[in-house]
């Protein structure tokens, strides 16, 4: 029964990391308007928290640029399990039009599992709430596959 | 042995431990959702809160190379645990666990203290620097509303112990039976300043908006829980939301308390009641509109008008008013 | 200033040659009378430390520092003052008060040296533990005791 | 043989320090040996006095070398051990019993450790000769003793600059403070005849206080005012305190200041038995205020371990000053609890300071850092005196504080003057920044990072942590029976304040204090409310729910599996650094609330100003405190 509730739990409260890796900005506002009271993640428990340690879903936005390659790498090590990776836009994909920059060292699967893309550049706020929905599908998976 | 299962009764279900976590975790969904639709969101549901903490039970925790184990890992618990020996104390209406006036308000004072001692350590413990500077703004919050905060309850000593034998009392019991004999504390106009006055400190020391400041997840990673993670974090939140309703209904039962009516159900809900209404005019209101104020800001607010408001209730108490 | 005057004046040789033994002999009347005539052990150890003055002035720094010995003087005056202790529990031990006389429960006689018992062996013992006592302090003015490394590492 | 006790009990002490001074020589285990059998011995024979005296309530008069009064004239030297001698001697004994054992280890790396167990004995026995006799001038003859080895000891290590300059510092401050004892006694000598304590206050009792017995009064005050650090006197504490070793640091805060309180106790009720008039009640009230305001203020300031700790001292003796001059059963309760709290929380933070100075070799609050790591138990030893000085139930700070303030508001209510409230509001807010500025200490030593130069450090050795254990248990037992200790230790002591006649009975004969207190001696009634605090059922209570939460923990998700720590170089374990790599950054103590400082900046601005290290100021300070006292005494004292 307790492992039920907590599934509960895990289904209802899913907390945001969100890491920028060099993206222009367009993603990081979709995802902030997904937060305004217009789409209003809250309604669903969706949280964005301040620190990789309280997170369940590390989202990605933007090509990894050598500089923040480090910095995502170890950040997304410090998150507890179970967590989900999602990218948002088409940066993380395949580096967009940033591919092939000599400061660009993307794409974002080469240093983790992706769970989930959301494609679009940037992705529309409809489409980033689906993706995160199912995410927290797949969280959920990860908790019982524990 | 009676006794002692009545006794176990109280501290696990009523109105100790479980009471305690149902009533804080629904206050606090209440005051999301409150503070959502203020803001024309649709906002979580009001379980949210009960949901975050379950989530966090089933998380991993971490500790950090730097942590001191130990320490770390008692540190919510302790907060835990005392404030559930708070509300052990508090009188809900005429209905008290201790037939003799047991807690007097300087045990509760330090017993609300321990919360955020607890923080302060458990973060300290972590090792994180982000802690080190939310400590540092837990303890400046803490300064800040102690001083009305001590200054309010010392009024209501005074008030109730002119009133009942001229000496000083800070029985809790005594509160709420002057307050069956002489109708509702907020009802003496003396002593409205002081009830102003301590539901501005419920904010600070709840650490909600604009008071946050230890907190601070934009400025500085939620401050003294960056490093934390799974249960323990789980436990902290758990706190956060014991300590509205403890507060929240302290307030109740220190000026809108009386006889209360011969079910103690009925009674238990009029408090849960009333303490949603002071969450909503001190807790979720000033949420909604404010932003985070800056630690000498919080310093300085709190030692001008809380305080000069307290004072004022202090003084019209003593001219006999 | 030369730490290590060296007296050469043949006055204050003479006068320190003079004065000495009478200092010495003048203190240890004082400390030994002290019950019997005005005085005592504290003023007769401080008269007979003078003497420790006048071989300073008089010899000078290396035969005084050759006459005196640090250890020797430390420990005189920590014996006195166990000495002393000793004597004011020897009241304890004939059932009466801390310092109670017990040797003689009676005034002392002029003229006899022993007729105060406990007295005059406490007031030998404060005599001694001043005069090592401030003849130490008066060495150590001086410079003369230098600090010797006696401490197991 | 009880007669005997006390006078046993400080000649062993003195005795110890001889003895190792000629022994010493020949060893230093030998020497050890005699130091442990005379504080011992000098700490069994003070128990054995417990049943007599606290318990039987005996008060024990001893005329030196027999000389009893003849025909109602006091001419002997006299002991005379009542309740509230045997209270602070038994605070006397036991924390030189304590700290003799902690310098075993602690001064083993120090050189001229012949010197210090001498002057340290010398200081033990001084201060217990000082709450034991019965004897105006032998008060004054023991607290200059207790003077001087105090200032040996600051100076002890002599190495450092700050030593010297400390000990020249107290040498000169404290000086003046033993003069001004010394005029007092001499110009009372010359009132009334006598030296003797009890003779003097019976002859007081009747006597018009003239202006020459406020002139010695007010000598006095100021004096054991210097000798107790009480504010504006006490400026060159904070440098004795953190340039002495820190087992003498610990006899400083746990004796030394103690004798000073005694000897002000002693003087104010008993002997000129002034305490009934408002405006003496008011003066120690004050002086006990603006005492503990201003040095947990300048605490939060610090950024030494030591020397914060030293303010602390000075703030709690305000406590304890402000409680007794309410001069009601519950405040001196208070005070006296407050008494035996300060010197037991105080010298388990001086010990953990000690035991950090020895491991790491530095007291900077900016330089250490994450010890809690590398010493575990000095870790938690240090939070228990850091929640017991901050009054965190279940510790004994709380139970005291309590009293404090329940007793300044209830002085409140009874004398309806709203100047006590505000004393309580003070009382309340200064126990809100003792408990700041030890998170800063918390923070700054034990918790947060490990810097590289302290890889190495160590737990101390275990004679040092037997005391510290000791000092730690006792802060826990004081908290958790209250009760037991008020009856056992409180009751009696406050009792023998408030009966001044059989403090003269007993020394002088039933007959002459019955021709002086015609009116008989009255025994106060001793009630006092706890309102209900009772804390072992509270413990109990705290334990069921650990119990019970630990049952709900571990029927479900609370997976010990789950917790993870590790201490290999996986970044998981990192602490978060918004991704960058982790490196030394420790938030130290040195300016942790700054939130306050800047809204009070004048206010700390002022202080740093006046605690400005020259001597000369400071020994004004005294001086005109004293001269302020006297006037305050002449114009208001009738």
């Amino acid at each position: 029964m307790f492992k039920k509730l907590i599934e509960k739990g895990i289904e209802k409260s899913p907390w945001l990391l969100h890491i920028n890796t060099g993206s222009c900005n367009g993603c990081d506002i979709e995802l902030v308007s997904v937060i305004t009271p217009r789409y209003d993640a809250e309604r669903m428990g969706f949280k964005l928290a301040g620190t990789p340690r309280h997170a369940d879903i590390v989202v990605v936005s933007g090509p990894i640029t050598s500089q923040s390659k480090e910095r995502l790498v170890r950040t997304l090590a410090q998150v507890p399990d179970p967590k989900v990776v999602v990218s948002i836009g088409s940066c993380p994909r395949s580096c967009n039009v940033f591919h092939g920059s000599y400061s660009v060292e993307g794409p974002l699967d080469r240093y983790c599992d992706v769970d989930v893309s959301i494609a679009g550049c940037p992705p529309k706020p409809e489409a980033i709430i689906d993706g995160l929905a199912k995410a927290v599908e797949i969280l959920k998976t990860k908790r019982r596959g524990k | 042995m009676n006794n002692i299962l009545q006794f176990l009764f109280y501290i696990l279900i009523f109105p100790g431990f479980a009471f305690c976590v149902v009533a804080g975790l629904l206050i606090a969904g209440i005051d999301r959702k409150l503070v959502a639709r203020m803001q024309k969101r649709i906002g979580p549901p009001i379980l949210q809160p009960t949901y975050d903490f379950l989530k966090l039970l089933g998380k991993e925790t971490i500790i950090p190379r730097h942590a001191a184990r130990k320490v770390y890992l008692a540190a919510p618990v302790v907060g835990l645990l005392s404030l559930v020996t708070v509300s052990l104390f508090i009188p809900i209406f005429n209905f008290s666990i201790f037939d003799k006036p047991v807690a007097d308000l300087i045990v509760i004072i330090y017993l609300l203290t321990i919360p955020g001692v607890a923080l302060i350590i458990g973060g300290s413990a972590s090792g994180s620097p982000y802690a080190g500077v939310g400590i540092s703004r837990e303890m400046v919050a803490i300064l800040s509303y102690e001083l009305p905060l001590v200054i309010v309850l010392l009024t209501i000593g005074r008030k109730v112990g002119m009133a009942l034998d001229g000496n000083i009392t800070f029985s809790l019991k005594a509160i709420v039976d002057y307050q069956a004999q002489y109708g509702p504390m907020i009802a003496q106009w003396s002593m409205i300043p002081a009830a102003i006055a301590l539901l501005l400190v419920i904010p600070c020391k709840v650490g909600s908006l604009p008071f946050d400041i230890a907190e601070a997840e934009i400025e500085i990673c939620e401050g003294p829980l960056v490093e934390y993670s799974g249960p323990p974090l789980g436990i902290f939140k758990l706190n956060h939301a014991i300590k509205m309703f403890i507060m929240t209904s302290l307030f109740v039962t220190l000026f809108l308390s009386g006889a209360g009516t011969n079910f103690v159900a009925l009674n238990v809900l009029i408090q849960f009641a009333l303490a949603v209404v002071v969450t909503f005019i001190s807790i979720s209101v000033l949420k909604a509109i404010t932003a985070r104020l800056r630690v000498e800001q919080t310093f300085k607010f709190y030692w001008t008008y809380p305080t000069a408001l307290a004072l004022l209730s202090l003084v019209l108490v003593w001219l006999g008013l | 200033m030369d730490k290590n005057i060296k007296v050469k004046n043949v006055i204050v040789k003479t006068a320190a040659d003079f004065f000495m033994p009478i200092a010495l002999i003048f203190g240890l009347y004082v400390i030994l009378h002290g019950h019997l005539s005005p005085g005592g052990g504290f003023q007769g150890g401080v008269i007979v430390a003078a003497a420790v003055v006048l071989v300073y002035l008089g010899y000078g720094h290396e035969t005084t520092e050759n006459v005196f010995n640090e250890n020797l003087l430390k420990k005189s005056e920590t014996f006195a003052a166990i000495m002393y202790a000793g004597f004011a529990f020897l009241g304890i031990f004939y059932g009466a008060n801390f310092c109670r006389n017990v040797l003689a429960d009676k005034m002392g006689a002029a003229g006899e040296l022993f007729s105060s018992g406990t007295i005059f062996w406490m007031n030998f013992s404060v005599g001694f533990k001043v005069l090592t006592g401030i003849g130490f302090l008066s060495l150590i003015f001086f410079g003369l005791l230098k600090e010797k490394n006696n401490e197991s590492k | 043989m009880t007669n005997h006790l006390p006078i046993i009990a400080i000649q062993v002490l003195f005795l110890g320090a001889f003895i190792s001074g000629l022994v010493g020589y020949k060893s230093n285990s030998l020497r050890k040996f005699v130091i442990f059998l005379a504080t011992g011995t000098s700490l069994v024979l003070t128990l054995m006095l417990f049943k007599p005296v606290m318990m039987e309530g005996q008060i024990i008069s001893y005329w030196m070398g027999n000389w009893v009064p003849v025909s109602d004239w006091a001419i002997g030297i006299g002991l005379e051990v009542d309740q509230l001698s045997l209270f602070f001697g038994l605070i006397v004994t036991v924390t030189v019993f304590l700290g003799a054992i902690y310098s075993f280890k602690y001064m083993s790396k120090d050189n001229g450790q012949d010197k210090y167990y001498v002057v340290f004995m010398m200081l033990a026995g001084s201060v217990l000769g000082f709450v034991f006799t019965g004897d105006l001038f032998n008060m004054y003859v023991m607290i200059e003793i207790m003077t001087f080895a105090a200032v040996g000891l600051t100076a002890f290590r002599n190495h450092k600059a700050e030593s010297i300059e400390a000990a020249f510092k107290y040498l000169v401050v404290g000086s003046i403070g033993s003069s001004l004892i010394l005029l007092g006694t001499v110009v009372m000598y010359a009132q009334f005849k006598t030296l003797n304590l009890a003779q003097i206050t019976a002859l007081l009792n009747n006597a018009q206080h003239t202006p020459v017995i406020l002139f010695a009064f007010a000598l006095m005050i100021g004096g054991y005012a210097v000798k107790a650090f009480i504010v504006p006197c006490h400026v060159v504490a904070p440098d004795a305190y953190a340039a002495a070793p820190s087992s003498v640091s610990m006899l400083f805060s746990g004796i030394v200041n103690k004798a000073g309180i005694y000897g002000m106790i002693r003087l104010v009720f008993v002997v000129f038995a002034s305490m009934n008039l408002p405006s003496m009640q008011f003066l120690l009230v004050f002086l006990g205020t603006i005492t503990m305001f201003i040095g947990v203020t300048m605490a939060l300031a610090q950024s030494d371990f030591k020397r914060l700790l030293a303010f602390h001292s000075i703030s709690q003796i305000g406590y304890v000053l402000t409680a007794i001059g309410l001069s009601t059963i519950l405040g001196l309760t208070g005070g006296l609890y407050h008494a035996l709290n300060h010197t037991l929380f105080k010298g388990l933070l001086f010990l953990c300071a000690g035991a950090v100075l020895y491991s790491t070799g530095t007291t900077d609050l900016n330089k250490l850092g994450g010890l809690a790591k590398k010493m575990p138990q000095t870790a938690g030893l240090f939070l228990v005196g850091a929640f017991a000085i901050s009054g965190i139930p279940p510790f004994n700070g709380f139970v005291s504080k309590w009293l404090v303030y329940q007793g300044t508001f209830a002085k409140s209510m009874e004398t309806n003057n709203p100047g006590y409230v505000f004393v309580t509001i003070v009382a309340l807010i200064v126990s809100v920044m003792t408990l700041a500025s030890f998170i800063k200490v918390t923070q700054s030593v034990f918790f947060g990072q490990l810097p590289k130069e302290f890889e190495n450090a160590e737990e101390v050795p275990l004679s040092m942590r037997i005391p510290m254990w000791i000092l730690a248990a006792l802060c826990l037992v004081a908290g958790i029976l209250p009760t037991a200790v008020i009856d056992y230790l409180i009751k009696p002591a406050v009792l023998a304040i408030k009966s001044a006649g059989n403090y003269v009975a007993v020394m002088m004969g039933q007959e002459y204090a019955t021709k002086i207190y015609t009116e008989g001696i009255a025994i106060p009634k001793y009630d006092y409310a706890m309102a209900g605090w009772n804390p072992t059922s509270w413990l109990i209570l705290f334990g069921v729910l650990l119990i019970a939460f630990a049952l709900v923990a571990l029927t479900g998700g609370f997976n010990p599996r789950h917790i993870v720590g590790a201490e290999n170089n996986n970044a998981k374990f990192d602490v978060f650094f918004s991704g960058e790599a982790a490196e030394h950054s420790h938030v130290a103590g040195n300016d942790l609330f700054w939130g306050l400082k800047h809204n009070l900046k004048g206010y700390f601005h002022f202080m740093h100003d006046v605690h400005n290290g020259v001597v000369n100021d400071y020994a004004l300070m005294v001086v005109s405190t004293t001269a302020l006292v006297m006037l305050y005494l002449f114009l208001l004292v009738k």
